[in-house]
């Protein structure tokens, strides 16, 4: 299978696969996933038990009972709201939300946000294959406009959501895109995501090679990744194209300068800073369509990342708080209330 | 009626128990006057039960029909169920006040109004035809009319204070307070204290609410018109110590104290609504029991956050009302596939839909136990008054952790704002709750097989832990993530049994939906014998009740039986599943009646489980039945 | 049993009717081949039945038992109700499909087994022990078992084409087809023109399909191994024109129907969900129709949408699965309040929660009827067949915009799949819908009166239009945005009587939930009489059955009667209201039987609103009854 | 009542107010928006019966029934749900949806992002007063860190929503905000919203005087407001504080400039273009605590206006390129299907 990618570094300590077949289609990339979020956890080594899986309903779903880890297959949408949970009760475990598009962003677009703003301490893992898969075919909220789908055979008319722009204006704190099928570099950002303190969000295109087979070929190919991709990395320039184009801000719209006729060098260039805010708000909005002439180019990495307290740690403060200012909380006390008077 | 000897120049008359309904614009203080009087009353030891009635709107315009606030007061010197049929008393601070209240005062009874509330624009309001005064124009020669002008009563007592004339008409409520408290023969040391706590940051207001509530007590005693005061004698109430509690302060308490004796955290995820709100609140203000809580963006990450913690480990609950329990549907059918504790409390309220939120009622109980997608039995259990509000919570949190089940909690808008006197009980003689905890494995397992993507994974060596292997009760072990060794995977989708992997096999299906089905069953088999509330054991005719209809239902029975009529009452508290002792119980009465504040759900069922001709008598107004008129429904029943 | 003349050297045996059962991986195009020879024998006059049955997985892993996807069909010259119990011929694709289905094969049946799908790799993932080859080792000797290498002489058959290996495999059901129409002795025209069309734009790929359908019809006719072929004479069908439908295609094709009879366009607003996803499927190719399809982010904007969509004047409808109807409770109670036709449809799936969203089960029945806040009556009907989806889509149209209401139909993944012969209706003899317009005003409204703030607003000279004024049958007018002179606002807080602005009062709150009820218990009004499906008018034993359960309850009350048994069926399409009728059918039998996928929803309900001592045939594994389950059941009870 | 502003322009041609009874508490915001809503539609002159409310729950939400018009009070947080039917089967009405800030950014969160994503064309009042007005004052996700509520009596945790930032992440092409106490920049920005072709979001600061009074003080009490509040204008310079300030660009960061000192002048400053979606990123930015030393002041007006095809009339569109293609659906032809056979 072309997308299982060479195995995880020895010495392979714990085996953190479970005993469950893995039935997802041959040839999807869910499988690249698993692969490198096993991998992830190699290198982590964190043992079993403190580790734990939460998902909603999709074919990327069906994750967690592929690990002999802790996990739970919820239900549809609503991940967000059970990893909160777990999470505010558990801050010390390590916790990894797995969703879809359709997942997170249609039924469950209203968790996530809320999942992102709170900064609950979590890692998100958003696999984006532009399509509902579980259910067979039909669009979702990031499939293009005009996609031909089982649900709408004229073409799609929505207007699809920029994923990570949401996740930006939902003020989340780790922003960040990879793809299947480049598991080197969707090892390194599922690493730091997992190093950061609050919601990580990382959305992985991944393709569906059942019903929307393709969908991100152009940003994989041979051919035409150089032109379509840019991989962001802190303190560098933005290049792309093998060294042959750049990005330049001409005002506060970006545009692609040609680094080889000399009229651009790198020192003009962009220069990637993830605790930027305001250059973060502009690089989630590099989505234009590839096939428009002068289309961007579609940034992986690591876009933004920011320093905020989460939420379960604000949680437990203000119980350690409450048990300093009035001391553990006294059963009795309680039942007795404010006010008692006695007959007899 | 007893005469008493009266101090000063005033006659005081002996009472066994008094109806007091204080009415005003919602602007008035009404429900802190209400609260205020209550406290008074209960701690000098009458039994009290209260009835605050508001608007919906939160500040709903002054002086009309839609603004008035109500908070009725029963009190007495004998036991008290409800916060009484008709009244003895009626403040009102305004003539929309009159207009709602007076068919709820009996004839004869005492009115004490604001004259100040009744100018033409208030008349106007209230939609008095013509602006014609019912304080001066004959209409209420019936009553014992007492007009007072409160408004100006209140700013000559704060005559030579800094403060505007707003603040000043504020405490107006305070003057009423006062007064009543005079004509009670009570105390002002309660309110007074109050006060202090209260202002403790403004010692300007503190003296002025003082000042007012005094001269209002006073008024009583100098003002020629009120020559008769009444006495309430402490009533005859079990030893020990009380306080008074809400329903919603019982429930929130109640969580508290269960999680505590099981030893687990206590997560709250939580939406506001109306009128469940207060159970959040209450329970945000008990950070130092370790509760937290957690107000999530709408009721299904309420319930779903509430899960999650659950599964880690805590004891997860939530509350809303009708249309947020609606929306927790599918969530509570995971529940039901995960086997986790879970308590979920509806505090009903007025419906269908948005419906009466501020109005109680009891048609949920059919959501409760049908309202979800699949075979999905969850334990449903009501509340019947203030105080079983905490036993029951209690119980829902006991039922949840140890038969491994969400479980469905019912209680209304009447019980959760109304308050009752509850001789609390001592930690230490809560029941225990064990939660029946996985056995952490210390041993590492062994490495499992190897991978073949294509055929799946070859299974581990070491035996499996059994997610789903159920003890005698049918109820499965519970671990936490943490625990070593216990690795398992759960979801809403079937699972095999004993694993709890997925599993399309029918006949898994079938044996897991039986399995389930059983296991809520037998939590019945841990219920006492059933009891009759009062009435002879068999017999002409058995009233069946649930929730907050307790009190009437139980006023009404005992009068009856005083009377001589073969009526019992029975009060349910446990619906799904019923106590196995109700099939022999309604089989020992020719006639049944089930009251409800609904259209007849609980009827429904009984009807179908035990195929008995059931009665309804069904009231759907937003408000709670009068003992009266359960009584006449029992009378004409038994006259068919 | 006849025997008939043989073309060529090969026997012919007729047969009333037969069951045949295609299983294979899911890869394998099972569904194709069993709905292509499905579409040839309806064609050819027979009637039909089928029962697809697929893994959950879009392509569980090859050669699993998990992976198995089956495609059942019963075809007959007489009248078919079911899929059939039994089969008597299985075709298997591989040794998991084997291994699944054997059970279902009658005794000395026919097995046809692709043997290049029992190799030791295929053995292995089905399980069979040490890889032994059922097709070698004697196990089948009770069968008549026919091993065809399908792949090889797929291959073969394509040998010299630019095909590759892989997609000379994929048309390998093609080999099936053709062999299967060989040996019942049907003619190949139907899937070459299936063939034709699909690969228009692919002539390559048309010729290989039909060259290896070709290969498979012939090899029967040249094979040694195969003596003998079937013939089935076409049933006795009524005359008319027929086609094929799926139940959710009967849905889809009612819905737009009926929204053209009633002049209305169709807004669909839904969320996609198995198995009720084909239905927004087929709507989203029928824009020609005015249809306007919504895939809304999720089942509560769905029924929002749908309302909306209503309150503008359209026919809003939506569908979903238990877990997407569970999410639809609140809203359904809004359009309760707001009174305004809404069809919503549910495609019952196994539950609770998620469950096994591709099998069948009647579990949803009590969510239907109970699972929201308050009382909250909405109209509930199924469907118990294909074709009576259309029927009863239709019904559901005529009722929620006839009587301005909400109206659930259920249907299930049984009869959504599976597909039956339809004598379809004419356009013109649909039945009218008349949907209760009010009448715009021409007149100008005179100007209202003048605002303060404080005491809102004069009500305006001219008499208002009154949105909640009901009809006869307690129906309101329906006023649309745009209307002049209609203007009105509606929601779901409880509203006065007839004018709809908001109202707490007690006596109307008691009357608006009264109101709503009786209209909808007067629905019940224009039902036709109850009638029974078969049996006697009175007698010893009534099976009441609903929903897909249908062919298999005829199938054995037919048998049973023809026995002699005092047996009769009624087949309830009206789950809330009841039939007037049923009251009286109950009673004149002795015993009452209610076969039901789930644990007993309708019976409850029986029980509970007639006391008749209904008896529960239950069965929740994600599959039909099979007629003889019914049979047993009720021989059983018989003899109790 | 200090709120109400001056009459609305004679000649009164059609009275929009209903017969009901204004039910907000005296001195609460909304009825400054009442006002200046009846004034727009007074202005647009539509008929009353051309006009449609539709509202979730919550004090704002009862709004519809205080107009003459069509109106539908729904249930909580679903009003974009329903406006979205409504719209899809009566393109030429005016349609209007007012939403609170629980109501719309709680319970309703995914609904208005996907209503923008949809530019559904409908003008969304969302009345931010940061707080749960109608059940009695618990915290919102627009109330700042640390408010103490009914529900957070130790003060909240969580990070708020910065309202419109969410709204632009979700692509809503029509971005603007005012404030109750601003009546006449209410009115023009209201006016433009019902000028825009699909989703206009106007965000209203709205004064709770009774569970959250003050909240917008900063911004609207004569001392403070100059230094915390910018108006934007399309083409004009970011310039407040009665001219004395403004904002310019530092590479991609905005920065306050003194305009007394001779340091800068209004050339340097940042020109508000809504056209530009780069600017309008940053400018949705601008959201300090303005209890913060040297925060950026508050913005108010249109931020962001793109013209992007409405919801209904691709959905109208696709219904008239199917009749054209197939033909006005034949019933009998639906009916007949693609095969059937004949018996008898
Ligand atoms: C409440 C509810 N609604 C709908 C569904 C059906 N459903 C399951 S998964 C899914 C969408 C899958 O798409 P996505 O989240 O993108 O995951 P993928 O399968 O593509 O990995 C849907 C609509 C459901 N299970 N529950
Ligand atoms: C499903 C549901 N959940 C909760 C409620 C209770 N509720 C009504 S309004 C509201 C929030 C009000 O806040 P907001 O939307 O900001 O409006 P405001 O009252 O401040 O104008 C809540 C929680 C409800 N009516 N329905
Ligand atoms: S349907 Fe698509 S996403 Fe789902 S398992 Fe198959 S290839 Fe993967
Ligand atoms: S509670 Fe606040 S928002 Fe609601 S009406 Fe009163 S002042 Fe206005
Ligand atoms: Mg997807
Ligand atoms: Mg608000």
């Amino acid at each position: 299978m072309s997308t299982v990618q060479p195995a995880a570094p020895a010495p392979k300590k714990i085996d953190y696969s479970s005993d469950q077949q893995v039935r997802w289609c041959p040839g999807c990339g869910d499988y690249s996933i698993l692969k490198q979020v096993e991998s992830v956890l190699q290198v982590k080594g964190r043992p079993k038990e403190e580790i734990v899986f939460i998902s909603g309903i999709g074919c990327s779903s069906r994750f967690p009972y592929y690990l002999d880890t802790y996990g739970m297959h919820g239900i549809h949408g609503r991940a967000p709201a059970i990893a909160s949970g777990l999470r505010s009760v558990q801050p010390d475990l390590s916790v990894w939300m797995i969703t879809g598009d359709g997942d997170s962003l249609s039924i469950g677009g209203n968790h996530l946000i809320h999942l992102l703003r709170r900064n609950v301490d979590i890692n998100v893992l958003l696999f984006n294959n532009e399509i509902y898969g579980l259910t067979k075919g039909q669009y979702s909220p990031t499939s293009p406009e005009g996609a031909i789908s089982r649900s709408t055979p004229m073409g799609s008319t929505d207007h699809p959501f920029n994923p990570l722009a949401l996740c930006k204006g939902a003020d989340g704190t780790f922003i960040s895109r990879t793809i299947d099928r480049d598991p080197k570099h969707m090892r390194e950002v599922l690493l730091r995501a997992d190093d950061h303190r609050g919601t990580s969000l990382v959305e992985i295109y991944q393709n569906c090679n059942v019903f929307n087979d393709g969908a991100f070929e152009v940003f994989t190919e041979k051919d035409s990744k150089p032109f379509h991709t840019i991989y962001v990395e802190q303190g560098k320039p933005l290049v792309f194209a093998n060294g042959a184009k750049g990005i330049k801000l001409d005002g506060m719209t970006p545009v692609i300068v040609d680094l080889t006729n000399g009229t651009h060098s790198q020192d003009d260039l962009w220069v990637h800073d993830e605790r930027d805010p305001f250059k973060a708000s502009l690089l989630v909005r590099f989505f234009d369509d590839p096939r428009k002439e002068g289309a961007l180019p579609r940034p992986f990495g690591v876009f933004f990342v920011s320093d905020r307290h989460t939420h379960e740690t604000k949680m437990n403060a203000q119980v350690a708080l409450a048990k300093q200012k009035q001391g553990d909380g006294d059963l009795d006390a309680l039942l007795r209330g404010k006010q008692t008077w006695t007959i007899g | 009626m007893d005469m008493i000897q009266p101090p000063h120049h005033k006659t005081v008359e002996a009472r066994e128990k008094v109806v007091i309904l204080f009415a005003g614009d919602s602007g008035d203080g009404i429900q802190l006057t209400g609260s205020q009087f209550t406290d008074t009353n209960a701690l000098f030891g009458n039994d009290v039960s209260t009835f605050p009635n508001y608007p919906a709107e939160i500040r709903a315009p002054q002086g009309t029909l839609a603004g008035v606030s109500g908070f009725q007061l029963h009190f007495g010197s004998v036991d008290v169920f409800t916060p009484g049929d008709m009244c003895d008393t009626l403040v009102v601070m305004n003539a929309a006040a009159l207009k709602v209240n007076l068919h709820k005062l009996k004839k004869g009874g005492i009115i004490i109004a604001n004259s100040d509330g009744f100018d033409s624009k208030n008349l106007r309001l209230a939609g008095y035809p013509d602006e014609k005064n019912p304080l001066t124009d004959g209409s209420l020669d019936n009553y014992a009319l007492h007009t007072v002008d409160v408004t100006k009563l209140t700013r000559n007592a704060l005559e030579g204070t800094t403060l505007g004339m707003k603040e000043k008409d504020r405490s107006k409520n305070m003057f009423v307070l006062g007064f009543i408290h005079w004509m009670y023969g009570r105390k002002i040391e309660g309110p007074e204290k109050f006060l202090e706590a209260k202002f403790k940051a403004k010692p300007e207001l503190l003296e002025a609410n003082r000042k007012v509530l005094r001269a209002g007590y006073n008024y009583g005693d100098t003002s020629e018109t009120f020559t008769t005061r009444f006495a309430v004698k402490p009533a005859p109430m079990p030893k020990g110590t009380y306080r008074n509690i809400t329903g919603n302060q019982g429930v929130a308490i109640g969580l508290i104290a269960a999680a505590q004796k099981a030893g687990l955290e206590l997560f709250y995820g939580s939406y506001p609504i109306t009128p469940a709100s207060d159970i959040l609140h209450e329970l945000s203000r008990n950070k130092h029991f370790g509760v937290k809580t957690f107000q999530a963006e709408d009721e299904i990450a309420a319930v779903c956050s509430a899960i999650g913690a659950s599964y880690g480990g805590a004891l997860g609950a939530t509350a809303s009302s009708g249309p947020g329990i609606a929306l927790k549907g599918e969530a509570l059918g995971l529940a039901v596939m995960l086997e986790i504790p879970l308590v979920v409390v509806n505090v009903q309220r007025g419906g269908p839909s948005t419906g009466m939120p501020t109005k109680t009622e009891q048609a949920d109980l059919w959501q409760a136990i049908h309202g979800r997608n699949g075979e999905a039995p969850i334990p449903v259990i009501a509340a019947s008054s203030p105080t079983d509000c905490f036993e029951m919570a209690y119980e829902a949190v006991k039922t949840a952790v140890e038969h491994m089940t969400p479980v469905i909690l019912l209680t209304d808008g009447y019980m959760a704002n109304g308050a009752e006197p509850w001789r609390f009980p001592e930690a230490k003689d809560l029941r225990p709750i064990v939660p029946p905890f996985a056995k952490p494995r210390e041993t590492d397992e062994a490495e499992s097989g190897t991978l073949s993507a294509a055929e799946g994974r070859v299974l581990s060596e070491v035996e499996a832990f059994l997610p789903y292997e159920r003890d005698e009760r049918g109820v499965r072990p519970w671990a936490i993530p943490g625990m070593k060794g216990l690795q398992h995977r759960i979801g809403g989708i079937e699972k095999e049994d004993k694993t709890g992997n997925i599993s399309y096999d029918p006949l898994n299906h079938q044996r897991m939906v039986d399995l389930r089905a059983e296991k809520v069953a037998k939590i019945a088999d841990g219920f006492r014998p059933i009891r009759l509330d009062s009435g002879p054991e068999s017999g002409e005719l058995l009233i069946v009740g649930w929730g907050s209809t307790y009190g009437a239902i139980r006023t009404a029975a005992l009068d009856l039986q005083k009377e001589g009529h073969s009526v019992a009452h029975v009060h349910l508290r446990h619906l799904f599943p019923f106590n196995n002792g109700l099939r022999g119980l309604l089989q020992r009465y020719r006639k049944v009646l089930v009251p409800e504040m609904n259209k007849g759900q609980l009827r429904q069922l009984l009807r179908a489980e035990y195929l008995v001709d059931a009665q309804g008598l069904n009231k759907v107004q937003g408000l709670p039945f009068t003992a009266q008129e359960i009584r006449n429904a029992v009378l004409e029943l038994l006259a068919r």
